[in-house]
């Protein structure tokens, strides 16, 4: 075991896999001697040399095609986006060719790769350094989309993912890369894709959350606890394809449910929670579904600190659920 | 058409000087029997098509050279990233009348099962990889595969096919560019039709040539008559061996027309006069036909055999297909994800449970494109 | 009044504002001389020439690009997309800049223009001439996404997002072009964004619905009433933003809701729907919210009408939502 | 530096042959003084960056002959989409000090309303065109600008700076490809540093030059000395006036070096030696005053005035601006539409209902870009 940043686990997980399996191949803007604007490939281009560690030209569009050229080819390529808000040149090739060339090709073709791509605000990066686009790649069939929220499961989720058939777009939340640190074993293991975990067990309210906001998730029920309110917070991980049963099992449990999300609240990801529920537990519901979330404007620099949820506008929505 | 542009075979069917082809006679009779087969396919097709027996198609009518010169240059360890209209290529490489056929009916026949619509192809057993509806995306995807075999050193390579239209797109940049700084084994094939659909390569691009975009990315470009097939054929091989030699890749235009509709779904009739006409005097089946003629490689019974043979084989395999059932439902919610999840399974179960399979396509359903 | 097609009414639209105003101009790709691939833009190259009827090279970014110049610059352009299958090249531009020119500017600069594109399933266009992108676009702050339903509405909300300062995404569903016609009256008119419309008034089940799925759902509300229940049939029209208050209303009044769509399921724009039903009025609800929507899988050519909701799918919901 | 490339002051400052600008001898010195007043707020910024005091810059060190040489063709009626790293530019197109400095502080005054981060400007009534992150979006925008122009016939043109980097984006493509075809009246200037971030120009593109992209989309490309102001006037001026002829589109290309850190958030010890020293003594600021010197319209009293002054100018706007708040709360919702619909109205509300104005922003959030 060892106490290190989530970016410090991504890093890790590359080099591991890259030491695992000569196949796989990591590409983007900057990754190579740079080692990444965010650090999280640093070293790699020293240990596995140009071929294995790739400087690309200024094209996100190019960087995912590329890439699923390689994957077709038998390659497992791990492109990165320098940062999500930038993926949108490369919308095209994930959701026209990236989710559909198995399906369209009767599974004559596949392209498993991973997307490994920054995510969120919190860093004071404004409009385009902050955004969480993860409902666009949810609406997507084909695509599986995970988030982690700590060092151990960046470790175990990238490395399942990399190790995974299917193409994989995984959302690194930036405002958590360096802090907290966490354990993360010296060892081999993966955390399994499409498991939820509890990171809090309740009995009072569920809050959904993933990312950078399962620590405000977290936060809010310490705020709730003073008053005497167990919550449990369900980390999802995995959002693509969705632990309904942890969902419908934690609900069916408390009676009471907060969606946490950091988007843009409309037809954002938290959406597709509270219809589940609303459509397949809602006999359980002891009070309305309340959702705390980005909102619906774009993603302000200044105000930044307001615009993002936090345990105290949490708190608001524990309050009416509770006080319903 | 100008003088930077290779042929060698001359419109009436005389060998220009040039004619030093490394092709045996057995090969350039195997060419124009390629050119005939693709032309019998897709003429049948399209009547198919107009008798709605399939939903749509895609004719390469007088695009038969491109095809058929450039597929002469293939191993089998290559890979191919083709367009829409290059049926004759798939049969060269060895595709089955069967597997085209199938496709266009979308039957449980159809390598694909029936999920994209007629015309695109995907052939896993001959590295001719999936072909989708979105103009341009395949051909970064192509740089991607010849990275790959770059770093693999097998001196295996990897070809796309584009029309003048599909240079405007933003893959065909990133495809050059990538493949121009790596170096790539690949072959940037576009068959300059002169047409997008209604829209003349004057409004697609000013550029003098499509070649000349080659220089935007520090690879040779060149150009050939694309509806000469031996012309075709040498500009592709030297590309090929180029490749092959790790000297990167090149961009190749061909220059050609499109003679017929866009699409089963298209009349020209509306956007452009009798251009096509003038085309027709260039059929590049013709005139190879004319060249190995002079050659006495060809003869009116050989012509006569081969009709027949090939008209017949298209009808055998239609006659095989067409009474093929449609796909299955299950095969909606499968290959989705390599496993089918959770959600798709529910899907499929409520489906089953609620619908069964009575339901019939809509008869009025009509493709506009 | 005459009676009209779809498409002829938005060639109308555009032909009566582009008479209206100079700075109407229409661009894209076959827009031209063609007429367009669906005819909508017929006769339009023929009246206004080149500068006002633009063929542009095969390139949607450059489409939205360019458009977005020219709004800037004080024209008010309608490009068109010719699927809005194809979208996604442009998706940059329409996320990133004209959905956020107006805030990052703080008004300094706004880019006003309607961006047409046919959607939707139902003529046999497989997966990439028949999908239905419209959550993908209703996630993004800044944009204005209206469907159309009738040749009416098609007419009359082209023509108030032709006026209109913000950006519109006009989704048309082409599957409902040709027929049924419709009453379309020859005088100046508009039809209000951002307004649902209630097409038969109903006491016991709402249906949500917009674009192809309107007559959908009428039809399944005949086939209820054969059971004695009177289905409510909101057309939505305005996705972004959203007549909440006619929502509420209507599911305040019946108490059971179907939502009505043919996208992909999973984060569809329907979510959203019974998330906001889920939090502001849970209590009415006598019964889960029902979704019927297209499967979450590519969409399938052989198997289209399979994939496709119609009537007896929503009736099922109606059975489910009805008797529960 | 290649011989095709456009020089008129040698790197010691002396003319070269020819030298026949139509530049008054005034307007010489007042380029010679903007690009002293870039130098002298850029290197106060990043300063202020270093302190904390603002998030976030991006430095122009070392490009300024090319935002002062080109920005002399400009008239009022052009319209600019600029990069981010032309705050030189802003300043000659009549900019103010304090608005460039309250951009950066994000608050009230900011004519953005805080809404981007430092360095993103815009100003409407300069039509300089709100600047964005994602690269290379503005380069079709500012083509449908100049579409839009030459319909009007107004004898206008736009103007868009991109890097090296920028060439590489889908927009680059479709903003040359659509200006091509159009004729636009559009100056299409690259400001080539030669790096993008860590990436240096031969990993962007094995084109030999930027230039000679400009024949795949049939416009006339140009190459000048980027740290020769004169050179680069002189390339920018003959664009323009043949932009307002009507002659269409031009690519130019200006040779410089990105010599700070890609922005205050860069280390560019971790990807590059000392290739910068090189550079420094190509000072495009000492050369054109070695030249202005050799003309006699420039002396070290000037010099030591024009110093104390800018940075005096640079301090006093830092110091009215930086006092003001940020902006409040209501701005958040403003602008994102036309009117404040209904459901933001209400977010609003809930807002301030719940949490009042009380939030601190995270003192530790820092920018890695
Ligand atoms: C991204 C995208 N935009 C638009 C279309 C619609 N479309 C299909 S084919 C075509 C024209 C293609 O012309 P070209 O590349 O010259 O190939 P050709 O059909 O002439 O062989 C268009 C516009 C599409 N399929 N994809
Ligand atoms: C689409 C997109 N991808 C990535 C980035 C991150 N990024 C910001 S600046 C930059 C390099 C730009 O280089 P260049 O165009 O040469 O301009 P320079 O910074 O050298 O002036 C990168 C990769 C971005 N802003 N937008
Ligand atoms: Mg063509
Ligand atoms: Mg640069």
């Amino acid at each position: 075991m060892t106490e290190i940043t989530m970016v410090q686990a991504v890093n890790h997980a590359l080099r591991d896999e890259m030491r695992a399996d000569d196949d796989v191949v990591v590409l983007g803007e900057d990754v190579g001697v740079n080692g990444g604007v965010f650090r999280c490939t640093a070293d790699l281009h020293a240990e596995f040399g140009d071929d294995r560690v790739i400087d690309t030209p200024l094209s996100e569009s190019g960087i995912i095609g590329a890439a699923i050229g390689m994957a077709l080819y038998g390659l497992r390529p791990v492109p990165e986006i320098q940062f999500s808000d930038f993926i949108w040149p490369a919308f095209d090739q994930i959701t026209s060719e990236l989710a559909k060339m198995r399906y369209r090709s009767a599974g004559q073709f596949t392209c498993p790769m991973v997307v490994r791509t920054p995510y969120g605000g919190g860093i004071r990066g404004g409009h385009y350094h902050s955004q969480s686009p993860e409902a666009y790649f949810t609406h997507t069939p084909g695509l599986v989309v995970v988030v982690p929220s700590t060092p151990y499961d960046a470790k175990g989720l990238l490395r399942a993912a990399i190790r995974s058939e299917d193409p994989v777009i995984f959302l690194e939340p930036k405002r958590i890369y360096r802090a907290p640190k966490g354990e993360v074993p010296d060892d081999d293991y993966t955390v399994e894709i499409g498991k939820a975990a509890v990171r809090r067990e309740g009995t009072d309210f569920t809050i959904t959350c993933y990312g950078a906001m399962m620590p405000v998730a977290m936060e809010a029920c310490e705020k709730a606890a003073e008053k005497g309110w167990q919550g449990e917070v369900l980390d999802l991980r995995t959002l693509l394809p969705l632990d309904e049963e942890a969902l419908l099992a934690s609900v069916t449990k408390t009676g009471r449910m907060v969606v946490l999300q950091e988007a843009p609240r409309f037809c954002g990801f938290g959406s597709e929670l509270s219809a589940i529920v609303a459509e397949k537990a809602v006999d359980v519901l002891e009070a309305p579904i309340k959702r705390v979330a980005g909102f619906d404007v774009p993603f302000p620099y200044t105000l930044e600190h307001v615009y993002m949820p936090h345990a105290d506008r949490v708190m608001h929505a524990i309050d009416e659920v509770m006080t319903y | 058409m100008t003088s930077d542009m290779l042929q060698i075979i001359s419109e009436s069917g005389k060998a220009l000087a040039d004619d030093d082809t490394d092709l045996t006679e057995d090969q350039l009779v195997a060419m124009y029997e390629a050119m005939v087969r693709t032309r019998a396919l897709d003429e049948r097709m399209i009547k198919l098509q107009r008798q709605g027996r399939i939903g749509f198609y895609v004719p390469s009518t007088g695009e038969e050279a491109a095809q058929v010169g450039s597929g002469m240059v293939f191993e089998s360890k290559d890979w191919l990233y083709p367009s829409y209209r290059v049926p004759g290529l798939f049969l060269m490489m060895g595709a089955s009348l069967d597997d085209m056929v199938a496709n266009c009916y979308g039957n449980e026949a159809d390598l694909c099962l029936g999920r994209q619509m007629p015309v695109h192809y995907a052939f896993g057993k001959l590295n001719i990889v999936s072909i989708s509806s979105p103009i341009g995306t395949h051909i970064i995807q192509a740089t991607g595969t010849a990275m790959a075999m770059r770093m693999k050193q097998n001196n295996a390579l990897t070809a796309t096919y584009f029309g003048d239209g599909g240079t405007s797109s933003n893959d065909f940049h990133s495809g050059l560019n990538f493949a121009g700084v790596d170096k790539s084994p690949v072959l940037f094939i576009c068959s300059n039709n002169q047409w997008a659909i209604s829209v003349p390569i004057e409004k697609q691009t000013a550029s003098k040539t499509i070649a000349a975009k080659a220089e935007a990315y520090g690879m040779p470009g060149v150009r050939a008559d694309g509806n000469d097939v031996l012309a075709v054929y040498q500009v592709c091989k030297q590309a090929a061996d180029r490749a092959r030699a790790g000297e990167g890749p090149t961009l190749i235009e061909l220059m050609t027309y499109r003679r017929g509709p866009h699409s089963s779904s298209d009349d020209p009739t509306r956007y452009r006069g009798n251009q096509a006409d003038e085309w027709m005097e260039r059929d590049p089946i013709l005139r190879f036909r004319k060249y190995l003629e002079r050659r006495d490689l060809w003869s009116q019974a050989s012509e006569d055999a081969l009709q027949q043979r090939e008209k017949a084989a298209v009808n055998e395999a239609i006659k095989r297909i067409e009474k093929l059932p449609p796909p299955t439902l299950d095969t909606m919610f499968t290959d989705v994800y390599a496993k089918v999840p959770p959600h798709l399974r529910a899907q499929y179960e409520e489906l089953v449970e609620n619908e069964g399979t009575g339901h019939e396509a809509d008869p009025d359903a009509a493709f506009p494109l």
